[in-house]
């Protein structure tokens, strides 16, 4: 399986990584520009959550997002330039600026979507593993949430059906600490969202997120379980935001310096970083580095240069 | 034609729909032993091994779950037993499934049909006898049809199968025995938005919807013994309404009642008067009368379950005094 | 505790469970005469779980039932004749018969209603548990549920939050293997509902539920629990159901044969009266059968010559 | 009288319930670090130990145990942080809260209070920006409550906290800033039922609810420069509705314009007009007209997210309209 991690994947996943927090630091910026209208979920200090699961998909396989989609969408393969046109509201966006961050979604590289409901991505991506399964397509499905959506029923709905059905499906906790402003220790009783799983019967993985070969993995590991036909794995990753939990969150459930502190030492990306430099895989990177720049400042040159949709799409993909 | 139930052609639909598309799921309770809510799936275990999903007490996830399958394949079929427990269900209906397609600009089609047992039965009490329709309507994204005979059902069924939005299928449990000429064509298809004209008629306009059809007819006919000649339409689509058909019917008889068997306050009746109003209001000889059901939750005792819904008598009593005074007897 | 277990309440277990019998099968007959309105759901087979739970109540702890709620009525200390009127359809009913069979309640002693949604039981009864709690008014709730309602989300949601919030609650899973005509391994990917208690850090109980004096037991032990600030209890009951799922059932799922081998040798009542018997604190027993048979009887002549409702009746109690 | 923000109203509705009844509880999300959505209850934790209960995001569980706090005790709310997060809790509201006095023949009582904010904001789209609240003045049993003004807001929240029928009160989201002058008495209560006329008039009379309430009132102001005299009512609680209020407005004028934000098709505007058109139709110059949002899912885009609501202009639009044509200049 690690044969799989071949020095260019690593070195793909430190710059997918790069490109989200690059993507993800520029939608902020922009945001605070007032160039961005509606609300922000940044994804900054997961990156190698995404960076790791999507690594061990193909593009065929589905992703069911969450609030704080953006890193999802970019390291299942959507283009940057449409996502950052769709959170300007740009008709060029994935969803001509109809749907905005909360809903970003590119059907094309099977992410069916963020979303806007916290625990509404467990069904859905079971869903598209059911069909997966019926139709016998090879596919798996995931179901990225928070700890925060492990108190929704849908949790215990979705994972006892999905496990009776033993569906192709990779459900995927970034466990941040943090469901909006309350501490985990005040939304589940459980210390240990992996801990659930054994009660629905399938695997259930904690492990350290911010380790990226660890979680492309484990995610190998489910998705090879998942297409044996033995159903769900649950991956807990532990993980945490950089950020506030929104644009507008004081975070005055947590001090500056802690923050600070996650940011020295739980880094995902520096830590890898200095990885790869160690086995000289990478150089100095700024050729990457400027690369990645170079994306993000074309998203945003993209976004600007798009025209806002016409008044007529108001009316268009629904019916009436 | 031959005749058939309500229930038979509901599951003729389904069993022509499944054998016509391969990917085609059925999801909900209870679909193998006992063929699902009112028995309807019995024996499609054996006739389609492996595309009855079976599952266990969870409507979020079996309608999360249809959507998410609808949305990769499809098409899908989610049973909710009864309509009354769309109620822990309805984020997946409203939130997702109704929007998903308008909120990624264009890019998900949803073919995905809700089918689900509404309205009065016997005794069934508030929790199991509810007419939600205006609920679903409400939803820019969802349509919703709402059969009132056996055709309608396969023909509206059928259609909805077909289709790549969400369906919000109500069937009314007092039908499911009700017996009516079905075409045995596989290609008998309905489509939304397309009134039929039940009993056409020069006096009055009634529009009814789902087991009001019959008794805006079981009306309509006391009605003519009296000499007032009343057209009844069923919208069988509340979402959308075929307006073309209601207004020329208005035009022609200058005269309105909408019956619906909902809580009239905030019903699709209201919506169908207040619009009949409004666009015609040039045509109208008098107000539009709504018949719907009293403010109170449904009562399980026979009585009262009677009058907390609307009856031919309330029809004809109402379409009397709608009627100029010399018409009166 | 067992102190608490004295011949005279014993015996009183015993009368309970027959009189929960005799007004099912009072009431399963009345329908068959075309008397009773709407659907029943029979408690028979079951009688011991509502009666060693309840025993352990005071008049004063709550109770929120399901469709399946005579038992827990009967139990809980409701009126026979009361009960018998509402499925009538009468305006003596508990509810002026208009809940009927589905929504039976009779606040006076505790009892919240029965319920037609599955599932909807556990919050209502954590609600109560809360309100006790911070009234510290020395009540616990009970929420009673069947197999099949545990896997609806509202399980899971409720749990974690009533152990969160440490509430004196008492989730009673009546496990007669069936949801409608489903079997549990049909519904439930998990062996025994009492193992999902790990997970919320509550203790797990399962026990078979025909044995009155270990559900009572259990239920005094859980009750202790909930009045010192600990927090729910999970009791799960084996037990089984003698008839259909509701009147119309045909028992495709099961063999004729199969229910009358669990009449036999599952029978709550007559093992227990049994035990009684060779205990020598019943005597022959017939006095107290004479006088269930004798309240059952009053209670259908009670709903048989009471009053239909009023018409008015159908404005009152709604807010308009 | 001072001004204080829509919010600080209803801050102080619930701070002030709070002291008066000991036993009342707030349950929600967030209550403590962050006080709720929107930051309603900051600093509840310090001033109301104990009675402030934080809940995991199980918005279902959240509701049913406030119903059950309610049923045995009580005054208890629940603050579900954005309406259309309402739909995963839909049958506890509807089915049980709503429904359990009638079902229970009177015995339950149910002093629970829902609060939510609803409708549109800035670009959070289609699942943050909904209207519902003509599903919950469908349902029997229910209250509904969309304070359009600070003052309002408090003295209908308070109002709501002593009453023992469940109530979903509907806050706007863009009106938490906006200031107005606040009784600061503590028994400033307002009835349910009673609709507040927020502007008389001679010609026309606008029924407004909710954030629209200043909408039809900017309008009523353009009109006036014009020479239309236009009345805007304010029904406050969409259930129950003040008919009385309404109805003579419309005797008065002889028009009525009925303008919600929410999706137009099956509204409480379209509730509004049909009854109007029913029981006023020989009030009534001409057809009852009605606005409200169009049949689409909210985007988030800006423009779009403009035209998916009604605007002030829309109502002066069809304002005019409405004027004989001697007076359309
Ligand atoms: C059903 C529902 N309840 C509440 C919310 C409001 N909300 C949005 S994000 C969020 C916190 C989610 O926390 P978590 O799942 O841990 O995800 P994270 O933000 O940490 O990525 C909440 C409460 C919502 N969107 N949906
Ligand atoms: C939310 C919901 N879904 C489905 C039903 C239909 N239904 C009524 S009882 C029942 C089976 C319940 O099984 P269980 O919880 O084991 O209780 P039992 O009947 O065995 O006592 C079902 C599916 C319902 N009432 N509510
Ligand atoms: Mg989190
Ligand atoms: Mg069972």
């Amino acid at each position: 399986m690690d044969n799989d991690l071949t020095p260019e994947r690593l070195v793909g996943f430190w710059r997918d990584m790069l490109r989200i927090r690059a993507f993800e630091r520029a939608a902020v910026y922009q945001s605070s520009l007032g160039k961005i209208y509606g609300a922000l979920h940044s994804y900054e200090g997961q990156e190698s959550c995404a960076v790791g699961i999507c690594g061990a998909l193909t593009s065929e396989d589905y992703v069911a997002s969450t609030h704080r989609g953006h890193g999802h969408s970019i390291a299942k393969g959507a283009r940057m330039d449409r996502m950052m046109a769709e959170l300007f509201g740009r008709e060029t966006g994935y969803c001509k600026g109809k749907g905005g961050s909360l809903h970003i979604a590119d059907f094309s590289c099977g992410m069916l979507g963020a979303n806007g409901i916290v625990g509404a991505s467990y069904a859905i991506a079971a869903g598209a593993a059911l069909n997966a399964k019926i139709s016998k397509n090879g596919r798996v499905a995931v179901a990225f949430f928070g700890d925060g959506a492990v108190t929704r029923g849908t949790f215990h709905e979705t994972t006892n059906m999905a496990s009776l059905l033993k569906l192709p499906l990779l459900l995927v906790c970034e466990n941040n600490d943090y469901a909006q402003y309350m501490h985990r220790s005040e939304t589940m009783v459980f210390d240990n969202v992996a801990d659930l799983a054994s009660n629905y019967k399938i695997p259930g993985v904690q492990l350290d997120g911010n380790d990226v070969r660890a979680v492309f993995r484990a995610a190998t590991t489910a998705r090879e379980r998942a297409l044996a036909g033995d159903g769900p794995t649950l991956l807990e990753l532990k993980t945490q935001r950089f950020t506030g939990h929104s644009s507008g969150d004081p975070q005055v459930y947590r001090t500056k310096a802690s923050v600070d502190e996650l940011r020295r030492t739980r880094d995902p990306i520096a830590a890898f970083e200095r990885e790869l430099m160690d086995a000289e895989m990478l150089g100095d990177g700024d050729a990457i580095r400027a690369a990645v720049d170079a994306e993000v400042a074309a998203a945003v040159a993209f976004a600007e240069a798009s025209a806002y949709p016409n008044d007529e799409e108001l009316f268009s993909d629904v019916y009436a | 034609m031959r005749e058939i139930t309500y229930r038979e052609a509901i599951r003729e639909a389904l069993s022509e729909e499944m054998r016509r598309s391969p990917r085609m799921i059925i999801m909900g309770e209870d679909l193998l032993p006992g063929g699902g809510s009112f028995g309807m799936h019995l024996n499609f275990g054996e006739l389609f091994p492996g595309r009855m999903i079976e599952t266990p007490i969870s409507e979020a996830a079996i309608v999360g779950t249809a959507l998410g399958a609808a949305m990769t394949g499809g098409p899908v079929v989610a049973e909710i037993m009864y309509s009354d427990f769309m109620t822990v269900c309805m984020d997946e209906v409203v939130n997702q499934a109704a929007k998903i397609r308008y909120m990624s600009g264009g890019q998900a089609r949803v073919p995905l049909v809700v089918r689900t047992p509404y309205g009065i039965a016997k005794g069934i009490a508030a929790q199991h006898s509810q007419s939600l329709e205006a609920w679903y309507a409400h939803i820019p994204g969802l349509r919703v049809a709402m059969p009132a005979t056996p055709a309608d059902a396969k023909g509206l069924l059928k259609t909805a199968l077909r289709g790549e939005d969400p369906v919000i299928f109500l069937e009314h449990k007092l039908l499911y025995n009700v017996k009516g000429p079905v075409p045995e064509d596989g290609e008998h298809l309905i489509p939304f938005g397309c009134a039929s004209v039940a009993r056409s008629g020069t006096d009055l306009s009634i529009v009814a919807t789902g087991l009001m059809v019959s008794k805006a007819l079981e009306a309509a006919d006391t009605l003519a013994a009296e000499g007032i000649s009343a057209e009844v339409i069923d919208p069988r689509t509340v979402s959308p309404l075929d307006w073309d058909t209601i207004f020329a019917s208005v035009e022609k008889t200058g005269r309105a009642l909408v019956v619906n068997e909902a809580t009239l306050f905030g019903s699709i009746a209201s919506e169908i008067a207040a619009t009949i109003g409004e666009k015609r209001f040039n045509a109208l000889d008098g107000p539009v009368r709504r018949i719907g059901s009293p403010f109170v939750p449904k009562p399980s005792t026979p009585g009262l379950e009677k009058l907390s819904v609307p009856s031919a008598l309330d029809v004809v009593r109402i379409a009397r005094e709608m009627m100029p005074r010399r018409r009166a007897a």
